[in-house]
């Protein structure tokens, strides 16, 4: 079994529990079922990344989006409980519109896909990428990436402190918004 | 140089300061934050105006300043200038309780951290940084939406989040088919390298409408009514002004930086949302009754005449936007403006609450009656000019129908609007209706933007500048 | 001396500058403090411009040696916008001898109505706003005038309008002027979507041309007015390619000028909101109503009358509905109650002549272009004089219904000699203005070719000669029907100044030579009266008069001096309804169900109706448009996918196409 | 379809293939799930199918520098933020309505009075 096949072999078991697990997520009943497939799902990603020779981006995937997701499943425990853990069959109708808009943007996807020449990986570059990429965000020249990298930092403070702001624990509702902000 | 980023570092130091100053006063002290970022966002205008080329290079190219992008940051901190003095009253607490505003520190930490991003939008030279300063522009928004932490806004908020994350997602993976079609990141270098295959319409069709949601092109718009009536009433002035000017600023990006080559190839499609937009928005507007909605559609229609510029990728078009896009975010903010002071007065966002303003208020009624009529361009108005030099880039390109669709659209849209100005000036004043005075800074608002709507339109110089800005533009 | 030594011809701009400055002082500084002097500030600046522009007709006449025809000129431009070199908008100051003939009508009808309004007005709310928007208007009027291209002649239309608007509904209480407010607005704006249309059309065609022209063009730019009148520009125009319908744009941008002309002077189908706009002041309808924002329409066909010459049909549509709104409009009048209405009906039936007048140009023989402006010079005197008159009338009864007016001569003689003067000018009596300039037009339209136009032209003419006596003896003789007439008084001097002057001009300027000044380039000059004409329409007026004498002067006289006697009120009332039995058959049977009532109910049903119609559709699409926000956050993401759709689709359709 | 399959293994039909699948189902999950929450997964789902689609065309198409990885390292940051937002406004909303479930968000601005309840 060449190095080849066995890429090839594994991409596909990867693809089709990625595929299955996505399935799941959005699909099960179960919430708590559904975030643990997506962990899944970026998992299966992880190993993509690892597959196409991005080494790096696989560890980062792994410690920092599936870790991510734990923080979102914490939440969800606290926030709805055990009752809105559990979803309904979506009706008739939000099935069919879903079904035809998933399915027409993946042949969309298919139609501009077939005007694209195939190819395949040139080789594993497997290990040597967490350098390049981490020259790459702080390069402050022409090939870098330190402005974007600063711009994402704008953009987390501004979630978390907004995200804060917003979600701390106040009963509104029990006082007058003016003197809303004291409590 | 350094200077170049200047306005952009100035407003990033003034939401830090104002962030890290939320952490040590009391609510006397909070209620000062607001004339600070106020400065902080004036001191920007100033070194914008005053310091910054209008053309220039940072990081190797990464950070690009041209002629028109400074127009577009030019408008956006106006923008912000202006949103700031009309939400001083509800900032203070002052007015009716529904029109005040939970006054943290961190909303305006998060409105100039939003602010941040949309300036950088136009100096973007590559996908990732284009990316993510949208990213910065949108997200924040969200949040301010949801900022009274009431029912109606979170509810609002939520769908607002749910459109937009999509569309950003959306965006993201057009960006995605970009980049494997042409092997780069480089919005240029893109541009050199797009082919004209099924690919690429895909890609160019979901950026587009990844876009578009930000600017309420049809029939991405429906988030646009409930978000507007659902926020805070100086949330509702910066997504109608600010937000549109950014994503104006990504459309001729997108437009004009990279697909730019193609031009008659997307030409007739803009065209198209173009006319779609404007007749949405217009229809949707004829029948509100309550102010904000009836703003937030006719932001939708204004949106459709932006885009009537963009037709053919020309050097004019890009003035004439450029041009309308300035006048449009000053007119509106005196609509606005005058919005929100009634919002102060009475509580009331219905089209009532105006009822005989020209009485109680008649400057403040001639002041929204000026905005008002610039928004449906009656001469000489900068809204006239403004909409006669899009429309004439339409006729330019022979899009005929176009100007026609546009023109019958200007004329329905007078009559939304004449249902405002008669509720001023026609109907019997409420005789329970409260006399507060206007508070200072929205009154400064409501000034600048009335006389800047008029000076657009009749002082050739505005319109003269752009127009040489946009021939020196790349 | 020559022109350039001329103070008032250099500084022309100096005439419309100084109601601006008047509306901005008055609006702003002088309004809070002073409703009095907000009067007196706005008149008198008015009044200055009036002399200025006196001065100015006189200097620029002076120099007219009698057989070359005068100059156009341009002492005054400077540049707006530019779109690029060929396209660039100035705003200046055309001179030339339509313009000046216009600035002397607007200041001096626009003076005599400040003048009359200040009593006319004394105690309204408003007092200070009126005279600050009539001020507008005038600094509008005057900017329209002078315009030497397309765009700065849009511009100050639309400010017209805007100022009209604001005026008709300036009782802002009264639920009808509101309407009648917004109603003429919407439907102007209506029309003037066709001038803007028009405007990027011949702007773009016509910039073609003068890409084409080099350096031939010379610095004139491509909506300027003397670019567009230049012969080889025509020709060029008119040779162009079709780009609608097999019309050429020029074809096509007359069309739509026209439309916008026909909103402005109210030319069927678009006449609807004239007769609602008399809700507004008497002196407003005297001003803009009838002698100057309702002629701009005629003044846009005239300015532009070499381009509609060349424009394949378009003359010969100006032609129709000339003809057609004249005979109309006078055959509704004929069935009004309102004063004010039927004057309003007999100013569109007037507006069809001039429009009629410059339909006649379509044979090459621009005789018809100086007939139009002369007709227009002297309609706008006796029709502000007849508007004044009415205004008195209304002042002193509290009321504009005919039937409840009555026996006025003699409370008001003054009034009475000089709306019976109006009223001979504007049925053309020799040797009053309206005689002289309705001939023309009718000289105009017989010898250019068209006989039926003619007819009805005549027709017409005996149609306003009755309905303007109808009125003029109900008014005036008989008895007073009604307490409050009975009680009436002659108006304060103030009003009856500015009429006695517009009496003197009414009268006097039908031997003012405006049709030699104005003709253009192979126009045939008539010198004296031209028999064939003046015969005819002298005999069809006294016919009308005649008619109008048998059915309203005697026995309405006599019923109403039997009921007085004999106390039976009811009886007299009935009798009197009996000589309208006869009225009643020959205008509502024959005049009125024959022509008029189709035409109303074409007017209530089609023309309203579709306004109407219009409205609801939109309304409907509007709840269409709202029917889609339906709340669900899923519904919105929905939408938005289709939008991604969409533009996928029609990037990839436009590829297919392209 | 078939043919793509068959054009090689984990050539870039194929992995362009699985991209666009996981995408469209992160669509229906988006149009289908009544919890706000699950409406989140399902975006992370998009979100995360982009990232990778950056990756495969980095690999594939433009293997001489980083820049998709480094994209994709951008789109996991945002995804971050992203979540943070939705959070917020998740607990804001249950703090308020006592539920996430959005096909129970009707109102469309007309119940336009504001302020709390």
């Amino acid at each position: 079994m060449s190095a080849e096949t066995l890429r090839s072999a594994l991409f596909w078991v990867f693809a089709t529990l990625s595929l299955s697990l996505a399935w799941s997520v959005v699909g099960n009943r179960r919430l708590l079922r559904a975030a643990v497939a997506l962990m899944g799902v970026l998992g299966c990603s992880a190993a993509f990344y690892a597959l196409l020779g991005f080494g790096f981006l696989a560890g980062i995937q792994i410690l920092v989006y599936v870790g991510g997701i734990v923080v979102l499943l914490v939440f969800l425990v606290m926030l709805t409980r055990t009752q809105a853990l559990l979803e309904d069959e979506p009706t008739p109708w939000r099935h069919k519109v879903g079904v035809v808009a998933a399915v027409g943007f993946f042949v969309v996807n298919l139609w501009a896909l077939a005007s694209l020449p195939d190819a395949a990986v040139q080789g594993p570059v497997l290990g040597g990428d967490t350098r390049a990429i981490g020259r790459a965000l702080l390069d402050a020249g022409p090939q870098g990436y330190v402005l974007p990298f600063e711009a994402v930092s704008v953009l987390l403070l501004a979630a978390l402190v907004g995200g804060i702001a917003v979600a701390r624990k106040v009963d509104v509702a029990a006082l007058p918004p003016a003197e809303a902000n004291h409590g | 140089m350094p200077t170049l980023a200047l306005p952009e570092l100035l407003v990033l130091a003034t939401a830090l300061l104002v962030l890290v100053a939320d952490l040590f006063v009391d609510d006397t002290g909070r209620k000062r934050l607001l004339p600070i970022a106020l400065v902080g966002v004036v001191g920007a205008l100033v070194a914008l105006v005053a310091l910054v080329p209008d053309s220039g290079e940072l990081l190797g190219g990464r950070f690009a300043m041209d002629p028109l992008g400074w127009w577009f940051k030019l408008a956006l901190l106006v923008a912000a200038a202006g949103v700031l003095c009309l939400a001083q009253p509800a900032w203070q607490g002052q007015g009716t309780v529904d029109a005040t505003l939970p006054n943290r520190g961190e909303f305006l930490a998060i409105l100039l951290f939003n602010l941040a991003g949309m300036l950088l939008v136009p100096s973007a030279r590559d996908a990732v940084t284009f990316y993510l300063a949208l990213e910065t522009a949108t997200m924040p928004l969200f949040l301010l939406v949801a900022w009274r932490r009431d029912a109606v806004g979170a509810e609002a908020a939520l769908k607002y989040f749910v459109v937009g994350a999509l569309a950003s997602a959306l965006l993201l993976y057009g960006l995605g088919w970009l980049y494997g079609l042409t092997g780069t990141l480089d919005l240029a270098l893109m541009a050199a390298r797009l082919p004209t295959t099924p690919a690429a319409y895909l890609a160019m069709g979901l950026v587009l409408g990844g876009l578009g949601f930000k600017l309420t092109l049809a029939p991405l718009h429906t988030w646009a009514p409930q978000v507007y009536t659902g926020a805070p009433l100086p949330v509702a002035a910066w997504l109608g002004t600010a937000s549109k000017a950014a994503a104006v600023a990504a459309l001729a990006v997108v437009l004009y930086r990279v697909a730019g080559p193609h031009a008659a190839a997307w030409t007739p499609a803009v065209a198209l949302l173009a006319a779609l937009t404007m007749t949405v928005g217009n229809l949707g507007a004829v029948v509100q009754t309550n102010v904000l909605r009836l703003l937030a559609f006719s932001a939708v229609s204004q949106a459709g005449y932006l885009l009537v510029g963009l037709c053919g990728a020309t050097r004019d078009g890009a003035a004439a936007v450029t041009y309308y896009l300035v006048v449009y975010v000053v007119t509106n903010l005196g609509a606005f403006a005058a919005a929100a002071v009634v919002h102060h007065h009475t509580g009331s966002q219905e089209l009532s609450a105006f009822r005989g303003l020209s009485r109680r208020h008649p400057l403040l009624a001639l002041a929204m009656m000026l905005a008002l009529f610039g928004l449906a361009g009656i001469p000489p108005l900068g809204g006239f000019t403004g909409k006669f030099l899009l429309f004439s880039v339409a006729a330019q390109a022979e899009l005929h129908w176009l100007v026609a669709v546009a023109a019958v659209n200007s004329t329905v849209s007078l009559y939304y609007y004449l249902r405002i100005v008669r509720q001023m000036y026609i109907e019997p004043a409420d005789a329970a209706a409260p006399q507060t005075p206007t508070a200072f800074l929205p009154g400064v608002a409501l000034a600048v933007a009335t006389v800047g709507g008029v000076v657009l339109g009749v002082v050739p110089w505005f319109y003269e500048t752009v127009r040489v800005a946009a021939a020196r533009w790349p | 001396m020559s022109y350039a030594a001329s103070a008032i011809v250099q500084h022309a701009w100096v005439i419309p500058a100084l109601p601006l400055l008047s509306f901005l002082a008055v609006g702003l500084l002088v309004r809070p403090f002073s409703t009095r002097w907000a009067g007196g500030v706005a008149a008198a600046s008015v009044a200055l411009s009036a002399a200025l522009s006196w001065w100015l007709a006189f200097d620029y006449l002076q120099f007219a040696s009698p057989p070359g025809p005068l100059p156009t000129l341009l002492p005054w431009q400077t540049e707006w916008l530019r779109f690029q070199e060929g396209l660039r908008i100035d705003a200046g100051t055309l001179l030339d001898p339509a313009s000046v003939l216009l600035v002397v009508v607007v200041t001096t009808v626009s003076a005599l109505v400040h003048l009359y309004s200040l009593a006319y007005m004394d105690g309204e709310a408003g007092y200070g706003r009126y005279f600050a928007i009539l001020n507008l208007f005038t600094f509008s009027m005057l900017g329209l005038v002078l315009a030497p291209n397309l765009v700065q002649m849009f511009v100050c239309w639309e400010l017209v309008g805007a100022s009209s608007f604001f005026l008709i509904g300036f009782w802002f209480d009264r639920p009808a002027a509101v309407a009648a407010s917004k109603k003429a607005f919407v439907v102007t704006r209506f029309a003037d979507l066709g001038f803007l249309v028009a405007i990027l059309l011949l702007g773009h065609a016509a910039f073609d041309v003068r890409q084409q022209l080099g350096a031939a063009a010379g610095d004139l730019q491509a909506l300027d007015f003397a670019f567009l009148g230049r012969s080889d520009v025509l020709a060029a125009l008119a040779s162009q390619a079709p780009v609608l319908g097999g019309m050429t744009a020029l074809t096509l941008g007359c069309l739509l000028l026209f439309m916008g002309g026909a909103g402005k002077s109210a030319m069927f189908p678009l006449h609807i909101w004239l007769p609602d706009a008399m809700e507004g002041p008497t002196p407003v309808s005297a001003l803009i109503h009838a002698a100057t924002m309702v002629v701009a329409g005629v003044y846009l066909v005239a300015r532009a009358l070499p381009l509609f010459a060349a424009a394949d049909g378009a003359l010969t549509v100006v032609l129709l509905v000339g003809t057609f709104t004249a005979l109309f409009a006078a055959a509704i009048a004929c069935t009004q109650d309102d004063l004010k209405r039927v004057l309003a009906f007999s100013t569109l039936s007037q507006l069809g002549y001039m429009m009629l007048a410059l339909g006649t140009c379509d044979g090459g023989d621009p005789t018809g272009h100086s007939a139009a402006l002369f007709h227009l010079f002297t309609h706008a005197f006796f029709k502000a004089l007849l508007f004044l008159g009415a205004g008195a009338v209304l002042h002193a009864a509290h009321t504009g219904d005919v039937w409840h007016l009555g026996g006025l001569r003699k409370p008001m003689p003054l009034t009475h000699a000089l709306f019976l003067l109006a009223t001979l000018a504007i049925a053309g009596i020799w040797p009053l203005s309206g005689f002289f300039s309705k001939d023309e037009i009718l000289a105009a339209a017989l010898h250019g070719g068209h006989p039926l136009v003619f007819t009805v032209g005549l027709g017409v003419a005996g149609l306003t000669a009755f309905y303007m006596a109808r009125v003029y003896l109900l008014t005036f003789w008989g008895q007073p029907r009604r307490e409050a007439t009975a009680h009436a008084h002659e108006a304060p001097l103030t009003m009856v100044l500015p009429m006695g002057a517009l009496a003197v001009l009414a009268a006097v300027a039908g031997f003012v030579p405006v049709s030699r000044w104005v003709a253009l380039p192979g126009a045939a000059v008539h010198t004296g009266i031209d028999w064939a004409v003046a015969v005819p329409t002298t005999v069809v007026a006294l016919v009308g008069f005649a008619a109008a004498g048998w059915l309203y002067a005697g026995d309405l006289g006599r019923s109403e001096a039997a009921a007085a006697r004999l106390g039976r009120l009811y009886r007299a009332l009935r009798h009197k309804f009996w000589i309208d039995e006869v009225y009643l058959w020959v205008t509502r049977k024959l005049i009125f169900r024959l022509v008029a009532a189709p035409i109303a109910w074409f007017d209530r049903m089609v023309v309203d109706g579709s306004m109407h119609g219009v409205g609801v559709l939109t309304r409907l699409a509007g709840a269409g448009v709202q029917a889609a926000q339906t709340g669900q956050a899923q519904a919105y993401a929905a939408w938005a996918l289709t939008g991604v759709a969409l533009v996928v689709g029609l990037l990839w359709a436009a590829a297919r196409a392209g | 379809m078939a043919e793509l399959l068959h054009a090689g293994g984990s050539g870039l039909h194929a992995w362009l293939l699985v991209t666009s699948a996981l995408f469209s189902l992160g669509i229906y999950g988006l149009l289908t799930r009544r919890n706000a929450v699950g409406i989140l997964l399902s975006l992370e789902l998009c979100l995360n199918a982009a990232a990778v689609q950056f990756a495969v065309f980095n690999a594939l198409r433009a293997p001489g520098r980083v820049d998709g990885a480094v994209m994709a390292l951008f789109v996991v940051a945002v995804a971050a933020a992203e979540v943070v937002v939705g959070m917020a406004l998740f607990v804001l909303l249950y703090s308020q309505r006592r539920t996430v479930d959005v096909t129970e968000l009707t109102g469309d601005g007309r119940d336009s009075a504001g302020g709390p309840p």
